[in-house]
């Protein structure tokens, strides 16, 4: 934008409001009126009168804000993006992830790292996985980009660490097999879209 | 007993302030030190019974001139040593020696006069702020009145040397001359 | 006992301690500050004359070397300032302007 | 050879060669076509059917259909753009959504052309059949959920590799509709009819191929059906870093791409994953294929072990080496040759150096003719001397390929029969001399291909010496005319018809007996079986193997060669016996033996170097280090680090005797003053392909001419021949060095090796006296060999199989078994 | 340095002097402590949050572990500073602080009872030190306890040091002349500089506390109270927004605690000047016990300071000086000359 257009821009359309400014008092009765409205009626008082009301609030009628917070949490937003979570099949508990390391190479970061093998089974299987949260910035594609909805953002967000890099491995990202159960799945991000089955074109794989 | 422990402890003290005062090439050490002493030398006034004297030195001289010596300092590098042309210290140590004893001779003369009056003495039954009132508001009342305005002359004065064009240099002597006497204009 | 004796010899010695500073000295600041030492030894003197003669003469005169000394400052360190700023220094040496 | 023409394809001109496929046309002049079965070198497939283009207003297979002057084709239009698109729905009917998982990840050309043909719905279906996956071989995986039968894999071991291991065969899948026929598109529906009925097996009817484990066809495969079983699901080939580099196992030299990645999340170090390879225009061999992890992993440098070193090296006499370095190397250990005097020793390169010299006298060339990039377009090949499938499988991969493309025909000469190279085609006929008849074997090519005019007078003299005559019945076919006599029956009317009867009738007629046929043990109808041979053949080539470098009287067998070469028109190729003889026979002044204190490199000595990590002082395996390789093709490539190598180098050494360079590339530019080296900086020189097939790897040896002196070849005596228990030195194929054995994926053991029949006899294990050291083998049975000559490997340098061997090939040795 | 004139009270003995010294040092060294933890607490309910909350019962030991902390911390000097006044400048602050207390009378005078061994029958007197000048033994020492932040900020060779102690030296010497100015018209009342007089003026109940005969001079000296302690809204010394921390930028650990302990004893002293000057003193009140009501207001005007701090932003340092020089000192010159009038008249 040239320093033209800045100046041409129409303003008038956002919703400003401008603020009437108080009158500077000329006279000096005129700003003696000003620290004695100032003193009495609106600033002085009103803000001890704020503070001490908050603080009987708080003390006698529980309306306490603070919460003591290594002991008691606030619930999270089921779409908060924090640590990752990798999610088991509900049906049979098996983990999700096909080890596809669709996600380790979208990752702009380049932080997420995974080995795997054939397994007994012929299939494929993770053998490790890990995230670097000293890198992973929480961008979200590797939720957006798996195809098992296996990886979801979830919302432990402590990640402080002693050491720069800090890594989760598979097993601590995995959902706890016996809390299977509380494994939530929310529409949203990293999850099947409400409409998929309409978006799908019908294909004849009847059998 | 606590009168004379307590006059050699202060005695012992204030000199050795005053001597750092003197001769630190430090200004903040001179200063702190002669602050210190002036506390002191309160504290004789309170030994002596002029109790009020003794606060007034607290209050003007601590309070007061030396932190406006402090101030003043802020002006200049404090943290660094002055430098400075002594000259030889033996025929000054020499000199002020001797002074030193004419002025004790001086001063203890009275000691082997018995008849000396006390012109304002000491009034009975009040404490020494009511006496000192007393006396300063009658016979001193044109003395002190005098002090007051000279002080008021003074505080001026110090605000106009000071206050000139705080933020400009004064190097030139077109500077000097060009310069006018702000006063503190009330934007409120 | 403490008598008038022991306070006259202090003020004394603090009056040439001042005396030696103010000879001595070079740096503006520290004149002052020596002044002010002298200053002090002559109250201390007073004050002790005033108690042990009963005489608030000296008190009295103590309050008006107070009030002087405080004057004194408040002109001195304006002019200090104003000489700072125009030489960059307080020593005495420096300030030569006027010598012939 | 054939005439350059000029077709338009969708309007624009191009020149090609006349008898030019379209599609390769098409291709040498960057058009795309599709094509999902056709290989390049291979003869067409037409299972996929999707290269359909017009021609000239006519539907045809650009892969089948020839190229004609003037001929304009047009590579889409509507319907065929229909057609395609029906193909390609139909290879994606029933084909399992894995690409998550699928190995080929990415590179998969269902995946391409599925995308590019816009297929985003299905119109066809059909009950999926159940596949199992299957392990073929030690290296081989097949998943044939994932196959959709293009029959690449079949056609690249049939016309490339010459193992024709795996073909088509039955899938046991539900038939498809007859109505369908009408409903879809003509090509789509044969080929799914074709497809719905297959799956690839392999052709001996057990579940294993048997074959010689190249994995050409994994590197075919446009899916993931087809992969290497260490491969499996173990990375993503996108997270693969390719290198570029030169195979170092054998002499071909073959191009390969190190793909590497680092080991796990614990390791971050490096490894090797696989090794790719441009598959059409090259191919490799199991070796190079799967032999990729011989790397010497070395923690740091070892200052004490290099302190040593380049004391070792200052009062070394003599330094051992074999030919698996890089011509940096060879013009390092030259330098200190030519320095310090130390004489260099190296077994192989030596015979080949000398037989280099021989071959080039008489013509006047420092260099053998031709290279295999000629020798591939002849249609007549003929190898002496050379135990084909195993010395060199790119020797071997020509010979087959010239057989089935160019409908060409072979001589093989050589006194270990071989299966395969018998089963190549119906026309390669095989020798199976007597050991130290290879000069006769080369007098019969003189007397075979030779212009007679072009002979001296003592050559023709003494190749007619061979010849008589003699009768022989044969049987021949005659047509008799035989009248009777046929009753029309509606008319009733008699006829007279005349009909010709073939009947057989014996006769006698004078043939050409060539007594050196019968030395050499050909068919006694060899010469009528040569006739048919020769039937429109019009170029020749000659491969000439290891035998004759390490032959008594290799001189003159070299004479004969030059003789060959100059006097029949022939292509002549050598095959250097090791990775870089051919290097290090030019580069290096070459001594016989060691004397005095001896620095190995990479072999025994006083004081070792080893890239296997056994020496004295660790040095970088061909994987681990830059350089050029000059291969068979006459060609110096160039190869890089895969990698990574922490310790010294050779280079470090020379640096350490105030000879050394700030690189070993450094090297590289100044090997130019070594006989048709050319001055190009390491990086400068081109590592890659062009699309119409043009090898733009390094640059090529100039042959450069030298004074040409003549000397007549001599006579060869009949006696020289062994008899009795003969010991052969060839390395099981797959096995070519140290480092093959090395590698983990090669387990090819260091046995004796024998046919079956004599495995029999032999036992489990023998000790062979080779008179001067008798060592103890196990025996393992080659399947494919015949006869009673027994392989000793020499991939071990450790055991110095060489010096045992004495500077031949073939050995008398006592057998016993143990 | 205290100044004991056992002269003017005979009665009073030296251990009842001492046994009040330690009562005082005791007792308002720990409240000063204690008034951190007060502060955060009722800085945080007022913002709706808990404070101190792990360290003992409701945070109550937190003013332990603070010290533990301040105690255990690194002594970090600068390499650029004048180590001495460097480490002598938080001292002062503490112990001005604490001489100015020995002037204050805190509680009734009382004697012990005869069955406390050893110290029974001890009379102790209601001021350590009844100097007859102590309203102004107090504020001169409270000047005096402007060195501690002068020489510190002077002496750390940081920018904000220097001007965090040029606004010291401002400051206090601006805010002395209307702490004297205020006190000057309560002092004419009294006719007395003994605060024990002050106390026993407003002997007569609610009606004769000075706060009704001096509303102007308590509202002076309130707000000159607040400058002089260097609170909210006056803490332009180590305002951290402008000045990072202004005279205690360089300071760590105990030396920094101290100037901490000093502003806290200051606090308390000018709420007991307060209650004793202007609030009727220990005297009775009612029913209630005179020793006990005290502590109430002295309570309460702590619990002002911290209650302002909760709800007035800071000032600008021209305000101050604005608010001092043109509002402060006038009206507090016209109290004067008002109340010199009326009692003349």
């Amino acid at each position: 934008m040239s320093l033209e257009q800045f100046k041409n821009r129409n303003v008038g359309e956002q919703p400003y409001v401008l603020i009437e400014s108080e009158h500077r008092p000329k006279s000096g009765m005129g700003r003696f009126q000003r620290v004695v409205n100032r003193t009495f009626k609106k600033e002085l008082f009103t803000g001890l009168y704020v503070t001490m009301r908050e603080m009987i609030n708080t003390l006698f009628r529980g309306e306490m804000a603070a919460v003591k917070y290594p002991f008691e949490k606030l619930p999270i937003s089921p779409r908060y993006r924090a640590i990752h979570d990798m999610l088991r099949l509900l049906e049979s508990g098996h983990y999700r992830c096909i080890g596809c390391g669709l996600c380790e190479k979208i990752c702009i970061s380049n932080c997420i790292k995974m080995d795997t093998r054939y397994d007994e089974n012929q299939r494929k299987e993770v053998t490790e996985y890990t995230i670097n949260f000293g890198r992973c910035i929480f961008c979200g594609y590797c939720a957006e980009v798996c195809p098992e909805l296996a990886i979801v953002h979830g919302g432990r967000y402590e990640n402080a660490s002693e050491q720069r890099a800090s890594f989760s491995l598979f097993e601590d990202m995995l959902t706890p097999i016996d809390a299977l159960k509380q494994q939530q799945e929310f529409d949203g991000f990293g999850a099947v879209t409400p409409n998929a089955d309409n978006a799908i074109k019908k294909t004849p794989l009847a059998y | 007993m606590y009168e004379q422990i307590a006059f050699y402890l202060f005695s012992v003290l204030t000199i050795g302030l005053f001597l750092v005062t003197v001769l630190s090439k430090n200004l903040l050490y001179s200063m702190t030190a002669l602050a210190a002493g002036m506390v002191m030398i309160s504290g004789f006034f309170f030994l002596l019974g002029a109790d009020f004297l003794g606060v007034v030195q607290l209050i003007v001289y601590v309070g007061a001139v030396m932190a406006l010596y402090a101030f003043a300092m802020m002006f200049f590098d404090a943290t660094r040593d002055v430098k400075e042309k002594n000259p030889n210290g033996a025929w000054i140590f020499l000199l002020g020696g001797m002074v030193a004893l004419m002025m004790v001779l001086i001063f203890s003369a009275p000691i082997f006069s018995e008849n000396i009056q006390a012109i304002y003495p000491s009034i009975a039954g009040a404490t020494n702020p009511q006496s000192v009132g007393l006396v300063l508001f009658t016979k001193y009342l044109v003395p002190f009145e005098v002090a007051a305005v000279m002080l008021l002359v003074a505080m001026i004065s110090g605000i106009i040397l000071a206050g000139k064009k705080m933020d400009q240099s004064l190097t030139t002597e077109d500077d000097v001359l060009n310069t006018e006497i702000i006063t503190e204009e009330d934007d409120k | 006992m403490i008598g008038l004796n022991h306070y006259l010899i202090l003020s004394g010695l603090l009056f040439t301690i001042g005396l030696v500073g103010v000879v001595r000295r070079k740096n503006l600041l520290m004149l002052f500050f020596a002044t002010e030492v002298i200053l002090n030894s002559a109250n201390i003197a007073f004050a002790a004359a005033s108690h042990y003669y009963g005489d608030l003469a000296g008190q009295m005169f103590a309050f008006f070397i107070i009030a002087v000394a405080a004057s004194e400052v408040a002109v001195g360190l304006g002019l200090l300032i104003v000489l700072y700023k125009k030489h960059g220094s307080l020593d005495l040496d420096d300030l030569a302007s006027m010598k012939g | 050879m054939s005439n350059e023409i000029t077709i338009k394809i969708d309007g624009i001109e191009y020149k090609t060669q006349e008898g030019e496929y379209i599609l390769n046309a098409a291709r040498a002049n960057d058009i795309f076509i599709p094509a999902i079965c056709y290989l390049t070198r291979c003869s067409p497939t037409l299972a996929c059917r999707i290269c359909l283009v017009e021609a000239d207003g006519k539907r045809v297979y650009a892969c089948n259909a020839k190229a004609k002057a003037g001929m304009e084709v047009v590579t889409s239009t509507e319907e065929i753009l229909e057609e395609r698109r029906a193909i390609m729905e139909v290879y994606d009917v029933n084909h399992p959504l894995q690409c998550g998982v699928c190995d080929q990840s990415g590179e998969c050309e269902l995946q391409n052309y599925t995308l590019e043909l816009a297929v985003d719905s299905q119109s066809y279906m059909i009950p999926d059949t159940k596949r199992e996956t299957t392990n073929w071989s030690s290296v081989l995986h097949y998943d044939p959920g994932l196959c959709i039968v293009c029959e690449r894999c079949t056609t690249v071991c049939k016309d490339m590799i010459g193992d024709a291991a795996i073909k088509t065969g039955p899938r046991g899948g539900t038939a498809l509709d007859k109505g369908m026929k009408d409903a879809m598109p003509k090509d789509a529906y044969s080929m799914w009819n074709k497809l719905q009925k297959s799956v690839i097996v392999p052709s001996n009817g057990t579940g294993e191929t048997k074959c010689s484990d190249c994995g050409e066809c994994v590197a075919v495969c446009p899916v993931g059906a087809l992969v290497s079983r260490d491969f499996v699901y173990t990375t993503n080939a996108w997270d693969l870093k390719r290198i570029p580099a030169t195979c170092a196992h054998c002499s071909s030299g073959c191009q390969i791409y190190y793909e590497t990645k680092p080991t796990s999340i614990e390791d971050p170090s490096e490894k090797i994953y696989r090794v790719t390879n441009e598959w059409n225009y090259v191919s490799l061999c199991g070796a190079g294929r799967f032999a990729y992890d011989f790397e010497n992993r070395v923690a740091s440098k070892d200052s004490d072990a290099f302190d040593k070193a380049v004391e070792a090296l200052t009062k070394a006499d003599s330094i051992r080496f074999n030919s698996v370095i890089s011509n940096e190397e060879a013009l390092m250990l030259q330098t200190m040759k030519e320095k310090f005097g130390k004489k260099l020793v190296n077994a192989d390169a030596y015979a080949f150096q000398h037989f280099l010299r021989a071959y080039g006298r008489p013509a006047g060339k420092l260099l053998y003719g031709s290279d295999f990039k000629k020798i591939m377009k002849t249609d007549f090949v003929i190898s002496v001397g050379s135990a084909l499938r195993n010395d060199n499988p790119n020797a071997r991969y020509a010979f087959n390929n010239i057989q089935k493309m160019n409908k060409g025909a072979g001589l093989y000469f050589h006194p270990i029969g071989d299966k395969v190279i018998a089963d190549l085609g119906k026309s390669v006929e095989t020798f199976a001399h007597k050991p130290g008849l290879e000069e006769a074997a080369l007098y019969l090519i003189l007397d075979l291909f030779a212009k007679r005019e072009e002979l001296p007078e003592e050559i023709v003299t003494y190749l007619d010496s061979f010849h008589s005559k003699g009768t022989k019945t044969i049987k021949e076919k005659v047509m008799e005319n035989v009248t009777s006599t046929v009753v029309d029956k509606e008319t009733g009317e008699s006829k007279e018809v005349t009909k010709k009867v073939p009947k057989m009738v014996e006769k006698e007629i004078e043939v050409d007996i060539n007594s050196l046929v019968t030395l050499l043990g050909g068919a006694e109808n060899f010469s009528e079986i040569f006739e048919k041979m020769m039937k429109k053949k019009s170029s020749f080539s000659l491969i000439v193997g290891e035998d004759l470098y390490f032959h008594p009287n290799a001189e003159n067998l070299a004479g004969l060669v030059s003789m060959i070469e100059k006097t029949c028109s022939m292509e002549v190729v050598l095959v250097p016996p090791k990775t870089n003889s051919l290097g290090v026979a030019l580069i290096c002044d070459l001594d016989e033996n060691t004397e005095g204190y001896t620095v190995g490199y990479n072999e025994n000595g006083d004081f070792k170097l080893s890239a296997l990590g056994d020496g004295d002082l660790d040095m970088p395996a061909m994987n681990q280090q830059e350089g050029t390789l000059t291969n068979m093709n006459k060609r110096v490539t160039p190869t890089n680090a895969a990698l990574e190598y922490n310790g010294y180098e050779l280079n470090d050494l020379m640096q350490g005797l105030k000879v050394g360079r700030h690189l070993t590339v450094d090297w590289t530019e100044i090997l130019a003053d070594k006989k048709g080296f050319q001055a190009i900086a390491f990086d400068d020189l081109p590592n890659g392909y062009s699309n119409s097939g043009e090898e733009q790897r390094g640059y090529a040896l100039k042959n450069i001419g030298k004074r040409a002196s003549h000397a007549l070849p001599k006579k060869f005596d009949e006696n020289m021949k062994l008899e009795g228990e003969i010991a052969y030195r060839c390395n099981p194929q797959r096995q070519f060095n140290d480092f093959t054995d090395k590698a983990h994926q090669i387990f090819e053991s260091f046995s004796l090796y024998a046919s079956p029949a004599r495995a029999e006899v032999l036992g489990e294990k023998v000790e062979v006296d080779f008179g001067t050291e008798k060592i103890l083998f196990d025996v393992a049975t080659d399947e494919r060999m015949e006869g009673d000559i027994v392989k000793i490997p020499d991939f071990k340098s450790a055991k110095d199989i060489y010096a045992l061997f004495g500077g031949d090939r073939f050995k008398n040795v006592t057998i016993r078994k143990v | 340095m205290e100044i004991v004139n056992l002269a003017v009270l005979p009665e009073v003995t030296s251990a009842g002097v001492a046994i009040k010294a330690i009562i005082i040092l005791a007792i308002i060294s720990a409240v000063a402590g204690f008034g951190t933890f007060i502060e955060r607490k009722v800085l945080a309910f007022m913002q709706r949050r808990l404070g101190p909350m792990h360290v003992g019962p409701y945070g109550l030991l937190q003013i332990a572990a603070d010290g533990i902390k301040l105690f255990t911390k690194e002594d970090i000097v600068p390499q650029n500073a004048n180590k001495l006044i460097f480490k002598i400048a938080p001292s002062i602050t503490a112990a001005t602080a604490f001489i100015a207390l020995a002037a204050v009378p805190v509680f009734p005078d009382f004697t012990i009872p005869e069955w406390i061994p050893l110290l029974g029958g001890v009379f102790v007197p209601s001021i350590a030190a009844d100097v007859n000048v102590g309203i102004l033994f107090i504020l001169g020492m409270m000047a005096a306890g402007l060195y501690g932040p002068l020489l510190a900020g002077m002496a750390q060779a940081n920018k904000w040091g220097i001007i965090g102690s040029a606004r010291t030296a401002v400051q206090f010497l601006s805010y002395e002349v209307v702490t004297g100015l205020s006190m000057l018209a309560p002092i004419m009342l009294v006719g007395s500089l003994s605060l024990v007089d002050f106390n026993n003026y407003q002997d007569g109940g609610f009606t004769s506390w000075m706060i009704w005969q001096q509303p102007v001079a308590f509202v002076l000296f309130l707000i000159a109270g607040f400058a002089e302690t260097n609170r909210t809204p006056f803490d332009l010394l180590e305002h951290e927004a402008e000045i990072i921390s202004g005279f205690a930028t360089e300071y760590s650990g105990m030396r920094w605690g101290m100037f901490f302990i000093g502003e806290y004893a200051n606090m308390i002293t000018i709420s007991v000047i307060l209650a004793v000057v202007f609030m009727g003193g220990y005297n009775d009140l009612g029913f209630m016990a005179g020793w006990f009501i005290v502590v109430f207001k002295i309570a309460f005007f702590f619990f002002l300071m911290l209650w302002v701090r909760a709800s007035w932003p800071h000032i600008r340092p021209d305000q101050l000086m604005w608010l001092s020089w043109k509002i402060l000192m006038p009206v507090a010159v016209v109290n004067i000359v008002i109340t010199g009038i009326v009692m003349m008249i």
